[in-house]
């Protein structure tokens, strides 16, 4: 084809942006002394790993306790988002349009106009500075995607399947658990990926709710990042994409190309 | 023996402010394949899914074996339907499809694996057990459904437009599979279609449901030759309709009087009514004396493969005449030629049936 | 837990120890140093749980004001028993806030055996930024201000003010100081501020709007006259003192300076800052201060706190803190009052090159003002210069 | 099954959660920006807040900064993703690689590609130094002020970066729904190959680009940790500004955080329509494909 | 006058090992129908989107009215492609659809306007202009493609299964349209489909496409009578196959010999070849004498709605008849009957054509 050589150009100038930021994350996280003008590090050293990796610093704590926020909002999103989605995917109804509207408002709404609300609320009931409290405070920005990645997948969803199940002799939980799971599991990991990655991210709503004992890697990578430790912020950095990259390796494949709920409405 | 019944089944669908069904009464008898014909969105399937307990009926029952099903839940009714599309469960081989409903009802594994096994041969399947439903053809897939819901022996099968979504070529096997296997295994069977020619060749039986409601219910070939009303005989392909008056075995009509067969009932022998005869019953050329024959001017003849339309005019009455090609060739338009309406392939429909 | 602070002051000190045994401490403070955290978190928190079976759980803030808020946004909403935080690291306006919200657990002080090492009669330890400490916290380090520079850049660094801000606008856009509310670009505005104002002893005690307005006039005018000679000709300042840090650190402007120079020795250490790095008080003196450690009212761990800060007032901690490799944190106790070991110790201890002295330093100290003065330099700055 | 369960029933859990934690925060904002507080003795509603905030010019000027930040971010990266989708939607050697790196930028925080924008475009980044390799510059000062910058450039740089992929992968998914046939369509009925995608691909796209770009917007205008990594000191982001203003140890400065916060929804809310007006047809053509 | 010429067409799909298209010869007469028939995957879409210009031939050439279209973009060739889905631009009102061509054009908007508006009075969508695509039925839409190529006025209309979305009622009214719009129009045109009744039905001349190449092209009864090899003969229903040798008019064969019809070409009638007749040739009951007489076993009847096939045995040779429904209704399975083989209903397929 003609246009090989431009596109591959292309391409490869895209590729180049894509991982460019993450380039001198990597270099410092092993650098030592490496000062202006210097283009690479006079020394290489393991210091910032070390003490990244080190209980002290936390770090690795903390990536326990991302990991299980994310996790726990990304369970309790499903719990609830996947009975919500077949509702909006399967049924016309009134006040649909009203009801898919309060939805996508926590993912558009900026997370400022909610956390200062939710703060005096999650006060009051003694949420604040506890774990359980950021969960329930993630569940905010994490429920759109959960749900509205689960009524696409819905509304592809043809009950029939159900219906010819239980037609073979199947009890609806059977048919639920043999049919129905199988059958939107490819689009439940897309809006469980989703969903993870934005309680994965979530800043804010974390120091907010959390009032700083609540440690997510967010939260140290920034006090390290505004302390002027550029080494230990490149270790924690690298540690923080980790996992992200390891769900999406998980269901890579389910990700791309015509997935409708990516189609849609995939934001954070 | 009376496998299924019926009686006044009525539903109507919410939202919906008409009945789908209309106090439908049906009798199936035990062993024979019931064709379930009607227009789309004439209520087929949802006839079905209300015998299979997919649907709850507003009211009305349904029996099977002499006993009310009605309040079993779709799993204990011994009735499977299988629907249009295969609806194979993607993450499940095509074996593990086949033995679904064994699983379901906790057979042991082996066992489960020697009657799918045993089916997959049936369906002709054998040897593509381990596959992906997507790594079937159309036909294959439509095949292991069958094979999924012949595997549960049930007391009544349910096919809802088993061919509807495959190939010309590949219905005519599926076809022939269908009646074999059902021969073979003595299942009583409703097949739902809306094409007439495959209700045709597949039933014993056929019911034709217009308007949520049974327009007739019947042999195939008593349904083409006696339609009990003319949305009946429109359905299936009639396009002669001459109105007139009959008395004494003869029908006086716009074409004159025409002999009418002495096994005519005497209902309909007598008194307004309108004559049909089906286009292919229409001899062409010199017929008995007895045959009510007529002179007529061919209008135009068209090709239609193994038959051909001939186009006629009998005086200002138009009559279509389906015959061999061979015969349409020797005819040129604008010429006139004898025809004969044989006297037992004319019918008679009572006056107001019209809305039936 | 301990959250009834009057029955606490009415105990034993074995007592109270005996009630902190088995507690946790949730001890908020700034965490953007490895070598502070780690002297916290591996030293601190391993004797804590050898000898008291403590378990001490540092939080790491970006600022104390954010503990300040958390503790003030409890008790609005009326957590008066359960709060999150046990301890704070603190001082100046975060501490009048406190203490003017009566905020903060007082009046136990004198509870902690090593309350005695601690010179009460000092004014720059029994006030903190000149609000009157009371017994609602104890002291931790001591810090006075000063400035780093690279030695190899500017080997003849100005050495007052007048000089600096003649070197200033000698050398366009190498200078800037963080944009108050930051902490330490607030405490070099101040330095200005005394500079303008001829001195800092017409400044002490309450505040004076009389004398605040003439001197801030001046200040506003020198920080806008400099201004344009400042890194981006003062279009921006950094937000943070890690940012100029950073700037320091690539040679973008030639001095960097803090409330506590022993930062300067771990950031060279660090490998961030060049060898080459030296630090200095100006000779018309640098302000210092003394940080603290306080217990909100409504902690729920008050006698584990308490534990943990007589622990850090105790000599053997005082020194191991003081040693460069570790922290080079200056005492807040007096080292005569120690035992013989540890005054020996703090003997031996050989400062890093690249950090002043503290004696040095001491030679031109100058005192804080209290809070209200520094919010209005802070807020004045915002209006004056900073828009 | 399909008409047994009603509908509201399966909704009951998720409306529950959003009601009680969402709309009840909102609820409490809007509350508390009217000074009704009786903990600090405030029991008479007024909008005093509103007019202190509203007559701040730092208000304005963070309003404003806020709301170029989220302008700019989301059409450079909107006009640059759909260059992007059209080029990967073609095949071409190492397609798979840049499909994968799309993919795992999804998962990159934004905080660690503002950390990793600021190593890169400061004025001692990487990019610095190359400059200075090159004999561009000789100091770092010479080097353009992209981050902590009046124009919050840096910040932009890492939306664009963040969010190309994003609408990028929507726009793929949009384009590889849409076929290729309508195109091929409008090429038979005389359209050019540029007069295909003016006139048919572009218009298919543009409910999916309009929807995605909504979202960009809404989440550069609504982010608080970039802004703090990588904006100037003044004026701050508005969300900064009223994060900030909210932690002020002065209590009396929380009813104009809790007033900014409110305008911030409403401007939320402004884009949530904005959203369901532009994401509804292409919700809707789905159904009717089907 | 020959329209469009497809000479030695040949393209293979990237990724493909195997030619698609195998040295494709096709002439196309102005102002026809030309039915491209063939199995699915016989690539038939391949042949039309090569025409468009939307796919490149890997060698051959196509010309259109005598000049080399090759090198053309879609844009310029004068070829309109309607594809199977209607492909209505979501966006553009009916209206706008159908002028969508035109304004690539650059026409004034007010002439589009009227010929939009004469256009859509044309397929009977007048008042519909206003409409989003995604409110018209199915046959609306398609019809709404159609006006949308017509409008255009190209000089080459390629419609790619145009009738297969649509319901089997929708079907006849849809192809009635098409015919009645291209004698109108006199456009040239190329309907691709696999239904062989809808081929013979719509056009002039059928080219059946088989394993890449032009298995056949010819009339539609040409094709049904006279088919070029056996797999063009199954391919149309053809199931009586009769191995033989033929010389001086007679073929020697299973069922004794058979008088040949005089028309048969020279080069058929002599040799070793494969008689075929269509089943509807096949007549029961005493023919003339000359018609190649036999007596047959009756092994069975199935009634198939307008026509009921017979199988009958000759000897030990299955032969197969299709007649009316009347006159199988007269025959009992196991009965003996007399059949004829018309001559002039015979025809000779050479050996060595089993593989095309
Ligand atoms: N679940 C349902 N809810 C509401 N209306 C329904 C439902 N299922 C079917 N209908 C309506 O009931 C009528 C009959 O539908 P049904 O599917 O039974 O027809 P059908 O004869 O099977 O048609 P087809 O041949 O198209 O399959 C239609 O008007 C349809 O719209
Ligand atoms: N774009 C393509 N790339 C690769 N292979 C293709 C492409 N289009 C068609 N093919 C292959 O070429 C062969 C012929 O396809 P084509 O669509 O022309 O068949 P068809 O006769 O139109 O079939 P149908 O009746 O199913 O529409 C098939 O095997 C198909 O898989
Ligand atoms: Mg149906
Ligand atoms: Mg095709």
């Amino acid at each position: 084809m003609r246009g090989d050589g431009l596109r591959t150009l292309a391409g490869f100038a895209l590729a180049l942006w894509l991982i460019l930021p993450l380039v001198p994350l990597a270099i410092w996280s092993v650098a030592y002394g490496w000062r202006f003008p210097a283009l690479l590090p006079p020394d290489l050293s393991t210091q910032a790993w070390a003490y990244a990796l080190s209980p002290t610093s936390g770090v690795l704590q903390s990536l326990g306790v991302t990991v299980s926020i994310a996790a726990s909002a990304t369970a309790l999103a499903a719990l609830v988002g996947v009975p919500a989605g077949r509702a909006l995917g399967l049924y016309r109804f009134r006040g649909r349009g009203l009801v898919i509207l309060l939805l996508i408002a926590p993912a558009i709404l900026p997370g400022i106009a909610v956390a200062l609300g939710l703060h005096g609320i999650f006060l009051r009931l003694g949420l604040t500075g506890t774990v359980w409290g950021v969960i329930l405070a993630h569940l905010v920005p994490v429920l759109p995607y959960m749900t509205l990645v689960m009524a696409a997948v819905f509304a592809g969803f043809d009950t029939d399947v159900e219906d010819q199940a239980r037609s073979l002799g199947a009890r609806p939980a059977q048919v639920f658990l043999h049919v129905t799971l199988p059958a939107i599991l490819p689009g439940l990991m897309t809006g469980a990926l989703f969903a993870f990655l934005v309680s994965w991210s979530q800043y804010l709503l974390t120091l907010s709710i959390g009032g700083g004992k609540v440690q997510t890697l967010p939260l140290v990578l920034f006090t390290f990042a505004t302390s002027g430790r550029n080494d230990v912020t490149g270790a924690v950095s690298l540690i923080y994409i980790l996992p992200g990259l390891l769900a999406l390796a998980l269901i890579a494949r389910r990700l791309t190309g015509r997935n409708p709920a990516l189609g849609l409405q995939v934001g954070r | 023996m009376t496998a299924l019944q019926l009686t006044g089944l009525t539903k109507t669908h919410p939202g919906g402010n008409l009945a789908t069904i209309r106090g439908l009464d049906l009798t199936v008898a035990s062993g024979t394949i019931t064709a379930l014909l009607g227009p789309s969105g004439a209520g087929k399937t949802t006839v079905m899914k209300l015998v299979a307990g997919l649907f709850a009926p507003d009211a009305g029952d349904i029996a099977l074996g002499g006993r009310s099903i009605l309040t079993l839940p779709p799993e204990r009714r011994g009735v499977v339907m299988v629907f249009q599309n295969p609806l194979l469960f993607p993450h499940l081989t095509v074996a593990q499809n086949v033995g679904f409903g064994l699983r379901m009802r906790g057979l042991p594994a082996a066992r489960i694996a020697t009657q799918v096994d045993a089916m997959l041969g049936r369906v002709r399947l054998g040897g593509l057990g381990q596959r992906r439903p997507d790594e079937l053809s159309g036909g294959q897939a439509q095949r292991a459904a069958l094979a999924r819901a012949l595997v549960l022996e049930p007391d009544l099968l349910l096919l809802d437009e088993p061919l509807s979504s495959l190939d010309p070529a590949l219905r005519d096997e599926m076809r022939s599979l269908i009646l074999t296997l059902q021969r073979d295994m003595a299942v009583t069977t409703v097949v739902v279609t809306h094409d007439q020619t495959e209700a045709v060749v597949l039933a014993d039986q056929i019911a034709l449901l217009l308007d949520g409601q049974l327009a007739q219910h019947a042999p195939p070939d008593t349904i083409y030759r006696r339609p009990a009303s003319l949305a009946v005989a429109r359905f299936f392909g009639g396009v002669n309709f001459l109105p007139g008056t009959a008395a004494a075995g003869v029908l006086q009509s716009a074409i004159g009087p025409l002999t009418l067969p002495d096994s005519l009932p005497a209902t309909l022998a007598n008194g307004p009514g309108t004559l049909t005869i089906r286009p292919e019953a229409v001899v062409l050329g010199p017929g008995p004396t007895d045959a009510n024959p007529r002179t007529a001017r061919v209008e135009g003849c068209a090709f239609l493969g193994s038959q051909s339309r001939v186009d006629l005019m009998v005086g200002t009455t138009p009559l279509q005449a389906l015959v061999a090609p061979e015969v349409a060739r020797t005819l040129t338009p604008g010429q006139t030629t004898l025809i004969a309406l044989p006297p037992e392939a004319l019918w008679i429909i009572p006056l107001g049936t019209e809305a039936g | 837990d301990t959250a009834d602070g009057d029955a606490l002051k009415g105990m034993s000190w074995d007592q109270i120890v005996e009630q902190a045994r088995g507690g946790t401490v949730n001890w908020f403070m700034w965490g953007g140093a490895d070598t502070i955290n780690r002297y916290v978190s591996d030293h601190v928190g391993a004797i804590l749980k050898r000898d008291y079976d403590i378990t001490l759980n540092r939080v790491g803030v970006a600022d104390a004001v954010e503990v300040v808020n958390i503790v003030l946004t409890e008790k609005e909403a009326g957590v008066t028993d359960a709060g999150t935080v046990d301890l704070i690291w603190i001082n100046g306006e975060n501490f009048r806030s406190m203490k003017q919200g009566d905020l903060a657990f007082c009046g136990y002080t004198d509870l902690l055996p090593n309350n005695a090492l601690v010179n009460w009669d000092n004014p720059a330890i029994a006030n903190d930024f000149g609000v009157p400490v009371d017994g609602c916290e104890v002291p931790w380090n001591t810090v006075q201000f000063a400035f780093a520079h690279d030695s190899a850049d500017v080997p003849e660094p100005p050495r007052d003010m007048a000089a600096l801000l003649d070197w200033i606008k000698a050398n366009p856009g190498r200078f800037t100081y963080p944009a108050p509310p930051d902490f330490t670009g607030s405490v070099f505005v101040r330095h200005v501020f005394y500079h303008a104002a001829g001195g800092a002893d017409a400044l002490l005690g309450p505040f004076d709007q009389a004398k605040f307005d003439a001197a801030a006039a001046k200040t506003w005018a020198i920080l806008n006259e400099i201004e344009p000679f400042l890194w981006r000709e003062g279009q921006t300042y950094p937000n943070t003192i890690a940012q100029l840090n950073e700037l320091f650190a690539n040679g973008e402007v030639a001095f960097t300076f803090n409330y506590d120079p022993s930062q300067f020795g771990l950031a060279v250490q660090a490998g961030t800052y060049p060898e080459t790095t030296r630090s200095f008080g100006l000779a018309d003196g640098t302000i210092g201060n003394t940080n603290y450690t306080l217990i909100p009212f409504n902690s729920p761990n008050k006698a584990a706190a308490m534990v943990l800060q007589n622990l850090l007032l105790s000599g053997e901690e005082q020194l191991e803190k003081a040693k460069p490799e570790v922290w080079g944190a200056s005492p807040a106790i007096e080292i005569s009052r120690t035992s013989a070991e540890v005054q020996s110790g703090f003997a031996a201890i050989e400062g890093h090159p690249s950090v002043v002295s503290a004696e040095e330093l001491a030679k031109a100290a100058l005192p804080e003002l209290q809070a209200d003065w520094l919010t209005a330099i802070e807020a004045g700055w915002q209006a004056q210069v900073g828009n | 099954m399909t008409g047994r369960t009603n509908p509201v029933w399966l909704l009951l859990p998720v409306l529950l959660v959003l009601g009680g934690l969402f709309l009840a925060a909102l609820g409490l904002t809007l509350i508390r920006s009217f000074r009704y507080m009786p903990v600090l003795g405030l029991t008479e509603p007024d909008l005093a807040a509103y007019a202190a905030v509203l007559s701040s010019p730092g208000f304005l000027a963070s309003l404003g900064l806020s709301l170029w930040i989220a302008l700019a971010s989301t059409l450079l990266s909107a006009v640059l993703a759909l260059g992007a989708a059209l080029l990967l939607r073609q095949t071409f050697p190492g397609r798979q690689l840049i499909g994968f790196l799309f993919q795992m930028n999804l998962t990159v925080p934004h905080v660690v590609g503002a950390v990793g924008m600021l190593y890169l475009v400061s004025q001692s980044g990487a990019f610095a130094r190359l400059a200075y390799a090159g004999g561009l510059i000789t100091a770092p000062a010479q080097f353009p002020a992209l981050t902590h910058d009046p124009f919050a450039i840096g910040v932009i740089l890492l939306y664009v970066w963040k969010e190309v992929p994003f609408i990028t992968l929507i726009l793929l998914a949009n384009l590889q729904s849409i076929g290729v046939d309508h195109e091929a369509t409008a090429r038979s009925l005389g359209a050019t190959r540029w007069q295909a995608f003016r006139h048919v691909t572009l218009p298919m796209l543009m409910p999916g680009l309009l929807a995605a770009s909504v979202l960009v917007f809404a989440f550069a205008f609504g982010a608080y940790e970039i802004p703090l990594l990588l904006g100037a000191s003044s004026p701050k982001a508005l969300p900064v500004l009223a994060w900030q203003s909210y932690t002020d140890v002065d209590l009396a400065a929380r009813p104009e955080a809790m007033a900014m916060a409110v305008i911030i929804a409403l401007l939320g809310v402004l884009m949530l329509l904005a959203y369901a007006r532009l994401a509804r047809p292409l919700a809707e053509r789905g159904r009717h494909a089907r």
